[in-house]
């Protein structure tokens, strides 16, 4: 379609993980049974671009995103950055893929070890990837960083342990360390949601701001659908390890077409009292992701399922520009 | 007047070794009968502590607590051990949010629902039992499979589907839910919201519902109220304050929320930290995060001002309810 | 009657038991396919030898009434008692003394087999009467006929084909002896019944039971408490104790097993006599006897054992302890202090664990630090011991005991050369003269003689040092009489024939 | 739950295996052999020896012997003892019935005493009987058994003649019928005092702390919250949560003395298979050896299973 | 009034918290010190056999009497602490060096190999270990580094199951997962970070091992398997248990001894362990 190449193309990546068998001996007899968490997801993104990924728990998102950080190895697939193979890179230059690449956690109390001082566990990557030349330099560095995403007075903050700060405090120096490396492509997997309410709009600004400054991709994990709407560009909805609708943010909150997301919208309550709420019923409890299918994921839970439904997994259909469902009865 | 719970002048205070917690301060609120009120508020801010001192199910060896809570006639904190024993489940009921440790692990569900409901009917029949309660499965959408079930066998929604239907066996007069849809998610939420307001209609209880997600309160009470720190920011009638909030920190809150639908507005929230609870703070406890903040705040605490059946407990308003100071408008800059 | 069939119910209170404390279990109820101390004092009521050991540990009949010597030494006839019957009433012949030894000879794993070595041949003239044919003169194989794993078995029994360590025969031993074969409860106890056609008198007991309590202090306790009679060498520590104790009878018994360390003389250290004799000059048998032992085992100086006294010379003997001696003797043999003011390091002492004995060399290496010899022990469990220094031959000095009686002529078996139980490799030519010859004579003063003689060498030599003697007292329920320690001379050692109640 | 079981019994298997192998190596490793038992004390003769040698099969290569052992103790055969000349089947079966007599008496009333004692003291928490009996625990925790046995013995037997200080009945007047069970409880009294005693501690422990914990969690906030009586809390509900860890403990102690309570049953010369292991050790029978170690690996495997087993029917949720 | 009685009620319940953590401290301080003194604390040197045999209490000056040999009890009973701290310390270091190796490369690295040591360690826990260790000692050679080595080597399962479970999870945690993307690798993130967070449970157990080991030694000197070339406390009650009736302090204060110091190892244990419970330290992060 397009004639340029994208600058993030994630290529039909998988994550299956294999069923758990607690013993060595008869899992070799099994039958295998595969925990499809991420199943052959294609996404492409452009330069600057934030995608925001919504769906149920354990629908895969952040297993979307530790495959996309390397933390996990895919099953299938690879992610192109500047159609370079990151698959490629991890092998070759596994220091570069970690700087281009950079994720955002959701528990800013557990991002750092408890054992060091912010100090140590700022200058640590930094001598990893050999930026900066003396300690002093590095320290210079990152107290330029620090002071830059308010956090004064930075050389006495430096000398605290992770417990002293507060949850805000910790996921702004999260978010800084991660930008030390300058990253292409960044992931934050639920970055506020661990956080006070308060305080939560002052993170998600820096976070917006920053990638703004270096252009860098990002993309948004979260259960917070208006969240989602207010930072990303684009949203990507995930079901069973699939993505059953993707396209423009507004396109997907206002005008849903997979049912799944009708459903998902309609329950997301909104702090307007006079906004009248019609709920789409769906049964059941959202099914686990061991060996599904044939048919759509959803097909058995889904209001408008026809027998079609659950014999052949639905192809993605573009029903506007850029606007992709993965549903045979969409309209 | 159909009062259901007064409280007044509520403190309760955590002794923890040589160090005090002040985890809720002086507070007043009260409920009437037919209510559902919210109360949200940032993590910390005293909410359950709140709650689990109305229960008396704070530990009494490390827990203080003072002031009054007429509940139905009777004070709160006076009770003695049989008087609780009464008035628990039969007037006063709870949700948790662990709903996944809510229930005995080793036992099936519906022996001990069986075990709840014969607390205080102790010669119930066993169909008597069982018919309400699959009745009040039903209420809340589950079959009457689950009876048989271990609770480890069951998906975090229903078990919390399971607690909300045990708290209902004995028809209390006051329900309090502790944030009991906070673990599930967006579907299930909003599917299980619905189901309490319809229940709410057909069972006539009166509910408490403690949550720090503005919208759940959005979507299933008529008032609210906000606490931070301990203490009570402003109460009122949901589409009051949502609408249009007086206090400076309900406003900073509101502000935190990104709305669903609609302009795309820039998020600010508010700057700076919860209040350490260790330490009895002189004046206004929000005082230190509040841009409107006078030498007064800082020396004075504030009076709740009533405002139509509202009331806001700040400086910047008479006694009438008026702005002090128009100037002082509660705006958040960009 | 006969048989073991219990009497039912409860015994009667008068019935007469003696319960007599064992060590351990014992391994097998045929006596004479292996040595074995736990069964020995059990085997010894069942069966009967031809010839015993009685408590002084001197030779007196059993089987055989009399015994005579060829004049060249080369036979050994001996005359059978007529009136002795196995427990099923057959009468014991001197075919069943033939087979017995016939079978021993054939079985290269059985105990006295390689002492049999020696005989050329068995002949039996008549029913009682048994001619031992042998290749050459050896006086000294009367003696061992009356130690371990010699009794005779009964033919019409155990020749059936079956060897005597399957046959169902060893589990319910028939004997000649004065108890029968009753009861065996592994880790429990063995009973034995009086055998009423014994042929020297039906015995006195009505039951006699071996009671099996591995731990001596739990023996004590129970010989204390009235639960066991008899408790045959009880720890020297308790000895005063139960002294005190009027119910308790204590008698002791000695044994001509004194403790010994053996040098390796393979050893380029240990060879020089000079240190042997430093070391031996440094060691302080007094103390150890007291402290050690309580001064029931007391120091032995002689080369043979005191004890048999007719052949230990007491004359020429090992040193007597002298600190400055000892350090004067290396000096002399130019031996220099180091900085520690040690003459020697670095030699091992290789013990076994029991006996004292890890005691006994404590207070050595204590006394010989003193000399400036250092001393490093090792202390292992019997089994390991034994391998590390009798089978590898791997030390440089070992502590043991052993039986040197009742015949001086175990000298050559324990210091003869080329001789198994030698493991300290000493080989002196004369010394083995005078033993060959000590063996070939029948009389008893020049016999005497020539033991005293290589006794003299020995003296000189220093192979070994005798530090202790082996005794111990029995303690015995004070309401019994005639028990095996009053017996010297008249009844067996370890035999309860005539043990009755006062 | 079957998988579960047959996985459980599966891997016990394998243990026996491994720890049996094991064994056989650490024993033909070690020096000494049970020729020299045969051979006597004071017996040196090296024909005698190669004679024995060759008898037993020492002469063959170890894999061979193993091979040869192996084969024959999947057969049930474990040989017979070098020593005894006997069965080792036999003579194992002949002990272990006193051993498993006293462990699971001990066992048995340690784990209801200690456990009682833990209920009592997380009940009174901080009241002085739950410090003495906390106090109490560490003491006897502390204590080597074989010593406690000892005090015992000098205490009870020696000064105050009350009790017998050894055996499993007494030699003197043999006792049939009720009787001999008197004799053999009698007996039993002193060694499984002092089993119980240093076991109590195990069992109070994890009992008081167990409680406790459960006491703690949101479903008995919310059971006291309906109004159930702290009775029915506590009998219904924190009981049948709390016995858990007893049970895994009960299955770990229960395994540890089997093997552990040799020592005692040297002390009060109890003739059990701890006392024939260490004979077995001194005269190094092989084959009892072997035997005896691949009963107790067996019989603490088993132990272990049946735990397993037990905690699954009481923990719904290991059932899968 | 009432809120005065539940204050003293919580102090003394954060007392009795503290208290085993503070007994066990001053404990194993007290002992060290003793061990370190010894040859200044003991009146008498203990391997010296003097001419006093079997006195009693406070005869000729022996504070607790001398044994059979003539050494004095009281001296032997003090240098009987070096054996036991080093018997302690000494398999302690083995079993948990051992098993935090073990058992943090199978948690964190996971997997096959996980499976496999997980399944060995499983296995190794059904070992009867006293009898495994009394086999090992007897066959072998009886000398107080064997026993060490042979208990440390017994007992690492247990430590390599926490650290394991640590691991597990803490390998999960996101600090770990951030020191990836950081760029760490996986030995560093193994002993930086794995390690010393998962540290504590094995240290807690540690001391409880170190009892346990105490309590070993003894029970092997007992039977006879100790070595005779060091003072202990288990050989002493083994030579003093023949004289158990008539000279009853050989014994009876090794014993004590015994006592004393494993209970103390057990109340640092479990104060360790209650002051690493996450449960007594509550409130949440800032403050
Ligand atoms: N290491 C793993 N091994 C096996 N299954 C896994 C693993 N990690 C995740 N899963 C499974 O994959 C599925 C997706 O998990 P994931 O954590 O990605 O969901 P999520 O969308 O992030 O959920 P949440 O919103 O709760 O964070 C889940 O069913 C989970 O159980
Ligand atoms: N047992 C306790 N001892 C001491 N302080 C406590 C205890 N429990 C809670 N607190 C403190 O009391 C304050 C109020 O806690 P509470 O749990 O009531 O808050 P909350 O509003 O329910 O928060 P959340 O939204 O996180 O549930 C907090 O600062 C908390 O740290
Ligand atoms: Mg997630
Ligand atoms: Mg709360």
């Amino acid at each position: 379609m397009k004639t340029k190449s994208p600058f993030i193309k994630i290529d039909k990546i998988s994550m299956w993980y294999p069923q758990k068998s607690k013993n060595l001996f008869m899992s070799i007899r099994e039958e295998r049974k595969w925990i499809k968490a991420v199943d052959q997801v294609s996404i492409e993104l452009e330069r600057g671009e934030i995608l925001g990924v919504i769906g149920e728990s354990g629908c895969g998102k952040s297993t979307l995103g530790k495959v996309l950080a390397r933390l996990e190895n895919p099953t299938n697939g690879d992610v192109y950055i500047d159609s370079v193979s990151t698959k490629e890179l991890m092998k070759k230059d596994t220091k570069k893929f970690r700087r281009m690449v950079q994720i955002v956690f959701q528990n800013p109390f557990d991002t750092f070890t408890p054992r060091d001082t912010i100090e140590q566990i700022l200058l640590r990557p930094l001598k990893i990837h050999g930026i900066g030349k003396t300690n002093a330099e590095r320290r210079e560095i990152c107290i330029k960083a620090l002071e830059s995403g308010g956090l004064r007075p930075a050389d006495e903050i430096m000398k605290r342990y992770p417990h002293e700060l507060s949850g805000g405090q910790l996921q702004r120096i999260s978010i800084l360390r991660s930008m030390l490396f300058e990253p292409k492509f960044i992931i934050a997997d639920e970055p506020v949601s661990m956080l006070d309410v308060s305080v939560r709009s002052e993170i998600i600004n820096m976070l917006l701001t920053l990638s703004k400054e270096k252009n860098a991709t990002v993309i948004f994990i979260s259960h917070d659908i208006a969240l989602t709407r207010y930072v990303s560009d684009k949203i990507a909805v995930m079901y069973l390890g699939k993505v059953v609708e993707y396209g423009d943010s507004d396109t997907i909150i206002n005008n849903p077409k997979h049912p799944y997301t009708q459903a998902l919208i309609s329950n997301c309550s909104s702090i307007d009292p006079d906004e009248q709420r019609e709920i789409i019923k769906i049964q059941g409890e959202p099914p686990t992701p061991v060996n599904p299918g044939p048919g759509c994921y959803f097909a058995s839970r889904c209001f408008k399922a026809s027998k079609e439904c659950f014999q052949k997994y639905p192809a993605a259909t573009e029903v506007s520009e850029g606007h992709i469902v993965a549903c045979d009865r969409w309209y | 007047m159909n009062q259901l719970l007064e409280i007044k002048d509520f403190s309760v205070t955590y002794v923890n070794k040589s160090k005090k917690v002040y985890a809720v301060k002086n507070v007043n609120l009260k409920i009437n009968k037919g209510d559902s009120l919210g109360i949200v508020g940032e993590s910390g801010s005293g909410k359950s502590t709140l709650a689990m001192a109305l229960l008396r199910l704070l530990p009494e060896k490390n827990t203080q607590i003072t002031g009054k809570a007429n509940f139905i006639g009777k004070d709160l904190v006076q009770l003695n051990q049989k008087e609780l024993k009464n008035i628990r489940w039969n007037e006063l009921a709870v949700v948790f949010q662990k709903s996944m440790n809510a229930l005995s692990p080793v036992h099936r569900i519906g022996p001990q629902i069986e075990d709840i409901y014969r607390v205080h009917k102790p010669n119930a029949s066993k169909e008597e039992i069982f018919s309400r309660i699959t009745y009040l499965l039903r209420l809340v959408n589950l079959s009457e499979r689950v009876y048989t079930l271990y609770p480890h066998e069951l998906s975090g929604g229903m078990l919390q589907r399971v607690s909300i239907a045990i708290s209902l066996v004995h028809n209390p007069k006051l329900l309090i839910m502790d944030e009991a849809t906070t673990a599930l998610d967006v579907v299930t939420q909003g599917q299980i919201l619905d189901e309490i307001v319809k229940m709410e209609q057909t069972l006539d209880v009166t509910r408490i519902m403690i949550t720090h997600d503005i919208s759940v309160v959005a979507a299933s009470c008529n008032k609210i109220a906000v606490m931070y720190a301990g203490e009570f920011m402003e109460i009122g009638y949901v589409k009051d304050v949502l609408k249009n909030p007086k206090h400076p920190y309900t406003r900073g809150l509101l502000s935190s929320f990104p709305s669903l639908k609609g302009e795309k507005l820039k998020l600010t929230g508010i700057s700076g930290y919860l209040p350490n609870l260790s330490v009895k703070q002189e004046g206004c406890i929000f005082a230190p995060r509040c841009q409107h903040a006078t030498e007064k705040c800082k020396q004075e605490k504030p009076l709740g001002v009533e405002m139509n059946e509202n009331t806001v407990w700040c400086h910047l308003y008479s006694s009438g309810g008026e702005l002090i100071n128009e100037d002082q408008k509660p705006v958040y800059k960009d | 009657s006969g048989t073991s069939t219990e009497t039912g119910g409860k015994e009667s209170k008068s019935d007469k038991v003696l319960i007599v404390r064992s060590g351990g279990d014992p391994m097998s109820f045929n006596p004479d396919t292996i040595a074995d101390d736990n069964a020995y004092a059990i085997v010894q009521n069942i069966f009967n030898r031809l010839v015993k050991l009685d408590a002084s540990k001197q030779i007196i009949p059993d089987l055989a009434k009399d015994w005579e010597v060829s004049d060249d030494g080369l036979a050994i006839t001996f005359h059978l008692k007529d009136n002795a019957k196995w427990h099923d009433g057959k009468p014991v012949t001197s075919k069943d003394v033939k087979y017995t030894f016939d079978t021993i000879k054939e079985n290269k794993t059985y105990y006295f087999n390689s002492r049999l070595d020696i005989v050329n041949s068995i002949e039996v003239p008549d029913d009682h009467t048994v001619v031992f044919k042998l290749n050459d003169p050896d006086v000294s194989f009367i003696a061992d006929l009356g130690w371990y794993a010699t009794f005779i078995l009964p033919e019409h029994v155990l020749n059936n084909g079956q060897s005597w360590e399957d046959n169902p025969a060893s589990k319910e031993p028939i004997g000649s002896g004065p108890f029968k074969f009753s009861e065996f409860k592994q880790g429990v106890n063995i009973s034995l019944i009086p055998n009423k056609d014994y042929h020297d008198g039906e015995p006195k007991l009505d039951k006699l039971v071996f009671s099996i309590i591995p731990d001596e202090q739990t023996a004590i306790q129970a010989l204390i408490n009235g639960e066991i009679d008899v408790y045959e060498n009880v720890p020297s520590s308790s000895v005063d104790q139960m002294k005190a104790n009027g119910k308790i009878r204590m008698a002791l018994n000695e044994y001509p097993s004194p403790a010994r360390i053996i040098f390796n003389l393979k050893n380029e250290t240990l060879a020089d006599v000079h240190l042997r004799k430093a070391i031996a000059t440094a060691i302080n048998k007094e103390e150890i006897s007291k402290k050690v032992y309580n001064g029931v085992q007391v120091p032995e100086y002689s080369m043979y054992p005191s004890l048999i006294d007719w052949a230990a010379n007491t004359e020429e003997v090992s040193p007597q302890f002298n600190i400055v001696e000892a350090k004067k003797i290396l000096e002399n043999a130019g031996y220099k202090k180091d900085a520690n003011g040690f003459y020697v390091t670095g030699i091992t002492l290789d013990v076994f664990e029991g006996s004292g004995y890890p005691d006994m060399a404590n207070l050595m290496k204590a006394t010989l630090a003193e000399a400036g010899i250092g001393i490093e022990l090792k202390v292992s469990e019997f089994n390991a011991w034994n391998q590390k220094v009798s089978v590898e031959r791997d030390f440089m000095i070992e502590m043991q005991g052993g039986f040197m009686g009742p015949d001086p002529a175990a000298l050559a078996k324990r210091y003869g050369t080329g001789v198994g139980s030698n493991y300290g490799e000493y080989s002196n030519p004369k010394f083995d003269e005078l033993t060959a010859k000590g063996a070939a004579t029948g009389d008893q003063e020049m016999r005497a003689q020539y033991y005293k003689e290589a006794q003299t060498l020995l003296a000189e030599d220093l192979p070994f040092v005798p530090i202790v003697t082996y005794a111990g007292y029995d303690a015995n329920n004070a309401a019994y009489v005639n028990l095996p320690i009053d017996g010297a001379g008249k009844w067996g050692w370890q035999e309860y024939t005539y043990t009755d109640i006062q | 739950m079957k998988k579960y079981v047959t996985r459980r019994v599966f891997m016990g298997l394998l243990t026996i295996f491994v720890v049996f192998t094991i064994n056989f190596i650490i024993i033909r490793l070690a020096p000494g052999d049970p020729i020299s038992t045969i051979m006597g004390k004071d017996n040196d003769d090296p024909i005698l020896r190669t004679a024995l040698e060759e008898k037993y099969g020492f002469d063959k290569p170890m894999i061979t012997q193993y091979a040869i052992y192996l084969k024959n103790a999947l057969t049930g055969d474990l040989g017979i003892s070098i020593i005894y000349n006997k069965e080792v089947m036999a003579m194992i079966t002949e002990r272990i019935v006193p051993t498993l007599l006293l462990v699971l008496t001990a066992a048995i009333l340690a784990v209801i005493i200690g456990t009682l004692m833990g209920m009592y003291a997380a009940k009174n928490e901080g009241s002085k009987i739950d410090v003495i009996f906390s106090g109490a625990a560490y003491i006897f925790n502390s204590m080597p058994a074989f010593w406690l046995g000892l005090i015992l013995i000098i205490i009870f037997s020696s000064v105050l003649g009350l009790l017998p200080s050894y055996g499993m009945i007494n030699t003197r007047d043999a006792h049939t019928g009720f009787d001999y069970i008197l004799d053999v409880i009698v007996h039993m009294v002193l060694p499984v005092c002092t089993l119980v005693l240093v076991e109590i501690p195990i069992y109070f422990r994890i009992a008081k702390s167990s409680i406790l914990q459960v006491t703690n969690e949101d479903f008995i906030v919310t059971l006291r919250a309906t109004g159930m009586s702290e009775r029915k809390i506590f009998n219904k509900y924190i009981l049948r949560n709390a016995i858990l860890p007893t049970i895994t403990i009960f299955g770990i102690s229960l395994a540890y003395l089997i093997t552990g309570v040799a020592l005692i049953e040297t002390v009060f010369a109890w003739p059990g298979t701890g006392s024939l292991m260490l004979t077995a050790i001194n005269q190094r029978d092989y084959p009892t050896l072997m035997g005896i170690y691949l009963i107790m690996s067996i019989s603490v495997a088993v132990v272990m299973v049946l735990v397993d087993i037990v905690y699954a029917t009481f923990d719904p949720r290991i059932r899968f | 009034m009432l809120s005065v009685k539940k204050n003293t009620y919580a102090t003394f319940k954060v007392i009795n918290g503290d208290i085993q953590l503070k007994l066990g401290v001053f404990g194993i301080l007290f002992l060290l010190l003793v061990g370190i003194l010894s040859p200044i604390l003991a009146p008498l040197d203990p391997y010296h056999y003097g001419q006093d045999i079997l006195n009693g209490l406070g005869v000729n000056g022996h504070l607790l009497g001398t044994n059979h040999l003539g050494q004095d009890v009281f001296s032997m009973i003090i240098y009987g602490v070096r054996t036991s701290l080093m018997v302690a310390v000494i398999s302690a270091l083995i079993s948990a060096v051992l098993g935090i190796l073990i058992g943090g490369i199978a948690g964190y690295f996971g997997g096959k190999l996980d499976l496999i040591v997980s399944e060995c360690i499983n296995a190794f826990m059904m070992v009867p270990t006293f009898f495994l260790i009394l086999l090992v000692i007897a066959l072998f050679d009886n000398s107080i580094t064997n026993v060490m080595i042979v208990i440390g080597l017994t007992t690492w399962p247990s430590n390599a199951k926490l650290i394991r479970a640590q691991a597990l999870s803490l390998r999960e945690r996101t600090f770990v997962k951030s020191a990836i993307t950081m760029g760490e690798s996986k030995t560093q993130i193994l002993f930086k970070y794995i390690i010393p967070n998962g540290i504590f449970p094995v240290l807690a157990n540690t001391t409880i091992g170190m009892s346990n080991a105490i309590l070993t030694e003894a029970g092997l000197s007992f039977l006879g398997l100790g070595d005779p070339n060091v003072i202990s406390w288990g050989q002493m009650i083994f030579m003093g248990k023949q004289y158990i009736t008539s000279a009853w302090w050989i014994a009876t204060f090794a014993g004590v001894a015994i006592v004393l110091t494993v209970t103390v190892f057990y109340l640092l244990g479990d104060g360790l362990n209650h002051v690493l419970n996450p449960k007594h330290s509550n409130g949440k992060g800032g403050e």
